[in-house]
């Protein structure tokens, strides 16, 4: 079934232009979390050539998308300087909107949304609290027990978060930016 | 050399070293670091995974603040800060992008703030210059770590070799040291998979140390704080996926620095690695 | 915008034979698509090029002219090409003193190798000159030809 | 009132597909001073040409206007048929209806236009054309082939044998080029150097061929039939005359260590040498760069070694002239170096290596012998990596297109491992494998089958050196993307194949064009391939685009085809396409006033000073005249003329300006 729509979508908001990738796989030779992956990132790259509905939701519902750390070995090596991560920042945020997640991004997801969370409200990062969220959402409650304290006694760790003054801006950012998308989803 | 500064959050808290060792061999170069008034967190890692737009607003902020007060250049210690704040200033350079960000900000933002990272301020405050202020050369053999977010993408930092990248190196050697040549220099960490994926993290780490400790380098160096506390604080993750254990402690090139230029260990923060630095 | 608003400028273009003209026929070789609106003149080379026939076009109610031909060492008669380049650096100033906007005159190179820059030189020009609307005034140009005639014989 | 016949041509569906032709030979068939206007489905055909002749003759037409291809493909064909029936071949004109219209434009109205448009242009010009007589210039029949390579060697040797005179010039000390270097050849296996030595003798030996190496051409004045070349001849410090090759100063020489460019930089030369022992001439030359005496002025060891005393330290460069009636373009190509992957340790690693170095490691005649061992310690290599497309098709770091010879050596290079290191292992990355050509498909089975090399579909991420191993990451597409890790002894990248070193500087000094990558341009990519756009220049070989021996060959022998066929005339016609200066009754005689602006823009000094005298000898005045033997019709004197009395014929302001305003009085 064609789903040529989303590839349109996709190159409209990456750049990304599918149909460049030749398959020489030279991203995937140089991908430090290939093996880990469900599909590789070439594999990636022909399942969006054949544009088919089928194969664009595999690779949402695919743990490669999450796995991607953006290290950008794939884009500085790429022949025809595809930028892979720049899609798979996109493609993740498209698996959020269908609501299309694999097992794996859990975890991720949790710990970007406690990420974000500590620093919506206080404007920098609260290690603590990220920790303490992270914790919460993933139930990993035995996770870094030892570390956490260790940071603490080496002064890592502060007790309470710093705060910026202007936190008007932020809530506007936040705003207006990723929560705005949420809301679209609903 | 006066210069605008964005310490950003890691350095505030886990890798609060770093802020110490840039402040501590500012003062001995008397390099006059002015911090960005109530600067933010730039989003890292989570923003762009999450949302282009928040990605882009938080560094848009930050460099927005910085242009608001007057500052032209702006030294941004950490990796991962340092290259949001490049890659947006880069996006921000399209009209319809920069309109958007703009109006949600309702701060004005030109761009024009020249962004650099610690290795370029020590470039550009000049070689010659560190070395007249040498007390005791850094006599060691070392792996300089750059990691993916000072190099990549090229085509936007334009800083350094894409592979096999040399400033950190030469700065080793300005200060009296000798660096391997060695092939896991811009290799991933597994950066932001430091709480998330821990078993990520200790295996591709793991390879880094192995290859540093192979080749028979006393210390990695490095100028991320996400490369740091994934080689140091995950060490005992990582010793575990490893063949041969390792206790090769990772220290911030300006911790490097600062023990040539004479500063004491304390003051440079090295009692707060997890794995001992005894250099 | 309904199609009759759009307004289809008339643009000439004066190439030389070895290298924009044969580049133009790369376009086609090469069937790269362009816009209808301008129609090549072939001149053996650029250095032939009287640009007093760009003032008379432009009386003559052209909206817009192209002048390619090789780039610089290319020439095929060795140093037509740079003669036609100083002759253009005066021949702007005095465009520019009769009041004739000098976007509308678009000097560049195109080599015979190079089919796809025909084509976007020709597109870019289109689109500029339909900015910049009709030429309207080209009333100006026929009276200074006219004395610039006058002047000859005299 | 004019009488011209229009025939509009369908070109198959190459232009009726978007241009309505019928119509554009209808509104033209309705101009004022069009007699006859037709359309046709192939003009260039037998009957269209047919319908032009009868034409002429039944409606008694003074112009013709072809509205066709392009007139660099067919305007001698048509202009051919007019003068057959008796017409002025300078009276037919073509408007290019395909290349400028229908290929370049969508089906509709205003393609359609602009169909008619073009027509009307060149209907308005062909009114002001004037019947011209070609111009008869002599041929001299000598030919210059530029590159002492396979190419150059066989269009010198192809030249000679139609019994004309070649002078062949090398940059190198020696012939032999690329091929001389190379080990066996695929896809038979022969040794390269067997096959091509004998044809480096027969080129020395050979009686209608002047031989020049060690040298350049320094410029290329004229045109087809009549060249001028002026040739470098750099140095060599060692009078040939007299040297014998005996080899003595070679041995003596204290200056070893110098890397070889025989050998890809593998072995070291010595400053007086002998580029390789097959060398034509196989007498030495001293490199004044690296040699002592010219570096410190003290040495001469050579000098005294020498027993016939051949050392000329003073030498220098001499310039000599030759006129020539053809040129042949044979300046080959180049591989690009290890040096610019970053990913494989920008040439860092000293056993990643070139595949032209690894033909000097497989060469009998190469620093090992033709043993396969590595560069770094000499060690046999067990395991070897080939990586094709290294560098070809690679926009971003390389050249997009495919090098084309490749794959195939890359095949011949594992073959002659396996056949050398029997207990090797090898395995070649590739992403397409290329074996388009006799017997080359079955050449690259054998390989895989028979020699058990390794193919792997994909491309290497990175190369990096541990232990004294190369560490080669690839991957197999063909499993889906699963990572593949060697640790290989040797790598061998077949790095694209780019443009010889000065080809762009050597298209200006000839007036050829070349492409972005600095190969020179053939004049059409299918019917004139050995053709530049320059009439009397021709190519042949790799320095037109990457190719392998059989098509060099082959297109050498081509080329002096050209040559031979444009030496069989005594004289050439040449297109009257000439400035003149117009002459009118006295007591005007010319509206020339004798500034002599023409003379100081014309490039071939073709303006000459005519005086006007009276019956009693005085000089009424001086006006200019045009050479037509030395005028190439670039026409820059035209637009230097203020008074407008020099034109030039084909294209004269009168016929440009009907153009221009059929154009926009509309």
């Amino acid at each position: 079934m064609e789903h040529k729509g989303k590839i349109t979508d996709l190159q409209s908001h990456t750049g990304v232009e599918v149909m460049r990738c030749y398959q020489c796989g030279k991203c995937t030779a140089g991908c430090v979390l290939a093996t880990d992956m469900n599909f590789p990132p070439s594999y990636v790259m022909r399942l969006l050539q054949t544009g088919t509905k089928e194969n664009y939701i595999k690779i949402l519902g695919s743990n490669s998308i999450w796995l991607c750390l953006n290290c950008e070995n794939c884009l500085g090596r790429c022949p025809m300087e595809i930028d892979i991560p720049k899609m798979m920042d996109y493609l993740r945020t498209q698996a959020i909107k269908e609501n299309i997640l694999h097992p794996d991004s859990k975890p991720i997801i949790s710990f970007h949304r406690s990420f974000l969370d500590s620093i919506k409200y206080t404007g920098r990062l609260y290690e603590l609290g990220l920790i303490a969220e992270f914790k919460a959402r993933t139930f990993r409650v035995t996770q870094d027990l030892t570390i956490a304290p260790a940071m603490f006694l080496k002064g890592k760790l502060h007790l309470l978060p710093e705060k910026i003054k202007d936190r008007m801006t932020m809530k506007r950012i936040f705003a207006k930016t990723i929560e705005n998308v949420k809301t679209e989803n609903k | 050399m006066k210069i605008g500064f964005y310490p950003g959050c890691s350095l505030t808290g886990s890798s609060r070293e770093y802020n110490e060792s840039v402040v501590a061999i500012a003062k001995v170069l008397d390099i006059e670091l002015t911090e960005i008034n109530d600067w933010n967190c730039c989003g890292a890692t989570a923003a762009h995974s999450m949302n282009e737009e928040l990605s882009m607003s938080l560094p848009a902020r930050i460099m927005a603040m910085a242009e608001k007060q007057g500052l032209t250049e702006v030294v941004v210690p950490c990796a991962a800060c340092y290259n949001r704040l490049k890659v947006t200033q880069h996006d921000l350079k399209d009209e319809t992008k920069r309109k958007r960000v703009s109006e949600i900000l309702q701060l004005p933002y030109d761009g024009s703030i020249e962004i650099i990272n610690v290795l370029q301020m020590l470039e550009k405050y000049g070689a010659e210059n560190i070395k007249a202020k040498v007390t005791q050369p850094f006599a060691h053999k070392v792996a300089c770590y750059y990691g993916c977010l000072l190099v990549r993408p090229h085509s936007i930092l334009q800083f350094d070799r894409v592979e096999d990248p040399q400033s950190m190196d030469e700065l080793i050697k300005v200060v009296g040291g000798t660096t391997i040549d060695w092939a896991f220099k811009t290799e991933c960490c597994g950066g932001g998979f430091s709480v998330s994926r821990t078993d990520l993290v200790a295996k591709l780490s793991g390879n880094i140390l192995e290859d540093a400790a192979d080749r028979g380098a006393e210390a990695l160096i490095v100028a991320c704080p996400m490369c740091q506390s994934n080689l140091d604080m995950r060490r005992g993750a990582i010793n575990k996926v490893i063949e041969r254990p390792s206790d090769i402690p990772v220290i911030y090139i300006t911790q490097a620095i600062g023990l040539a230029l004479g500063i004491d260990a304390e003051e440079l923060g090295l009692k707060r690695h997890f794995v001992t630095v005894e250099l | 915008m309904s199609s009759e608003e759009i307004f289809e400028p008339k643009i000439v273009a004066f190439v030389c034979n070895w290298c924009t003209y044969a580049g133009a026929d790369l376009t086609g070789t090469s069937r790269l698509k362009y816009a209808t609106n301008v129609k090549i003149v072939r001149f053996p080379c650029t250095g032939r090029i009287d640009f007093l026939l760009l003032l008379k076009s432009f009386a003559q109610g052209a909206d817009g002219i192209i002048v390619s031909g090789c780039h610089p060492n290319d020439c095929h008669y060795t140093s037509g090409n740079f003669h036609a380049r100083r002759r253009w650096i005066a021949f702007r100033s005095i465009l520019d003193m009769m009041g004739v906007d000098v976007r509308r005159v678009q000097y560049s190179w195109v080599s015979a190798a190079e089919g796809s820059k025909w084509a976007d030189l020709v597109n870019n020009t289109v689109a500029d000159i339909r900015a910049l609307g009709p030429y309207t005034d080209y009333q100006k140009v026929a009276d200074y030809l006219e004395k610039e005639v006058q002047d000859g014989e005299a | 009132m004019s009488k011209i016949g229009v025939f509009i041509c369908h070109c198959g569906e190459n232009i009726s597909a978007t241009v309505d032709v019928e119509r554009v030979a209808r509104e033209i068939g309705g101009m004022e001073g069009v007699a006859h206007a037709i359309d046709y489905k192939y003009m260039c055909s037998d009957p269209g040409q047919t319908f032009i002749k009868e034409a002429v003759k039944k409606y008694d037409l003074d112009g013709v206007v072809v509205g066709a291809c392009s007139p660099r493909m067919h305007e001698p064909t048509f202009r051919r048929a007019c003068a057959e029936a008796g017409l002025n071949p300078y009276l037919c004109e073509m408007a290019n209806l395909r290349e400028h219209c229908s290929w370049v434009h969508e089906k509709g109205e205003e393609t359609t236009e602009k169909a008619i448009d073009l027509v009307k242009m060149l209907v308005e010009k062909v009114k002001k054309n004037k019947p011209l007589e070609s111009i008869k210039v002599p041929v001299t029949k000598r030919a210059l082939v530029i590159g002492g390579g396979i190419a150059g060697i066989q269009a010198s040797l192809d030249i000679a044998n139609t019994g004309h005179k070649v002078i062949l010039i090398e940059r190198d000390p020696s012939i032999g080029g690329h091929m001389s270097q190379l080990s066996e050849t695929f896809p038979t296996l022969d040794c390269s150097q067997c096959i091509l030595t004998p044809r480096m003798v027969e080129v020395a030996q050979h009686p209608n061929i002047k031989l020049y190496t060690y040298a350049e051409l320094e410029s290329l004045e004229g045109f087809i039939g009549n060249f001028t070349a002026k040739i470098r001849l750099k140095a060599k410090s060692v009078n040939y005359s007299t040297c014998t090759g005996c080899g003595a100063c070679i041995q003596k020489c204290p200056v070893k260590k110098i890397p070889s460019e025989f050998n890809a930089g593998l072995g070291t030369r010595t400053a007086i040498y002998v580029p390789f022992p097959q060398a034509v001439p196989n007498k030495p030359v001293i490199d004044r760069v690296n040699c002592n005496y010219y570096k410190r002025g003290a040495c001469k060891i050579c000098e005294k070694t020498c027993q016939v005393g051949s050392i000329e330290w003073d030498k220098e460069d001499e310039i000599i002239s030759e006129e020539v009636g053809a040129v042949v373009l044979a300046t080959g190509f180049d591989v690009k170096g290890t040096d610019f992957f970053p990913e494989y340790g920008y040439g860092k690693y000293k056993d990643v290596l070139t595949g032209l170095q690894f033909e000097r490691l497989a060469s009998a005649s190469g620093p090992t012998f033709g043993e396969i061992r590595r560069p770094s310690d000499g060690a046999i290599p067990k395991k070897i990596v080939f990586i094709a497309c290294a560098g070809s098709r690679d926009p971003a770091k390389g050249i997009p297109y495919c090098s084309k010879i490749c794959c195939m050596y890359t095949a011949k290079h594992a073959m002659l491992y396996q056949h050398k290191v029997h207990d090797g292992e090898s395995t070649v990355f590739y992403m397409d494998i290329r074996a388009g050509g006799k017997n080359y498909e079955e050449f690259v089975r054998r390989a895989i089958e028979e020699d058990t090399v390794n193919y792997v579909r994909g491309r290497v991420a990175r190369v990096y050196e541990k232990n004294g191993k190369l560490i080669v990451k690839g991957v197999d597409t063909l499993l889906g993307g699963e990572q593949v890790e060697i640790e290989a002894d040797m790598v061998v990248l077949a790095t694209a194949g780019v443009a010889n070193c000065g080809s762009e500087q050597l298209a200006q000094k000839l007036h050829v064009s070349y492409d972005p990558y600095h190969f020179f341009a053939e004049a059409h990519p299918k019917l004139k391939p050995v053709e530049t756009n320059t009439a009397g220049i021709f190519l042949a070989g790799a320095c037109q685009a990457p190719k392998d021996i059989p098509e060099t060959v082959g297109m050498a022998s081509g080329a002096a085809v050209k040559v031979a066929a444009l030496f069989s005339n005594n004289e050439l016609v040449r297109e009257p396409i000439i400035a003149v200066v117009n002459r009118l009754a006295p007591p005007l005689y010319s509206t020339c006033v004798g500034c002599f602006m023409c003379e100081t823009a014309c490039p071939y000094n073709a303006i000459e000073h005519e005086e006007i005298k009276a019956r009693d000898g005085s000089l009424i005045r001086t006006i200019a005249r045009v050479n037509s033997g030395l005028c190439q019709g670039c026409g820059t004197c035209v637009a230097f003329c203020r008074s407008k009395s020099i034109d030039i014929q084909g294209y004269t302001n009168e016929q440009v300006y009907a153009e221009v305003m059929s154009l926009l009085n509309d």
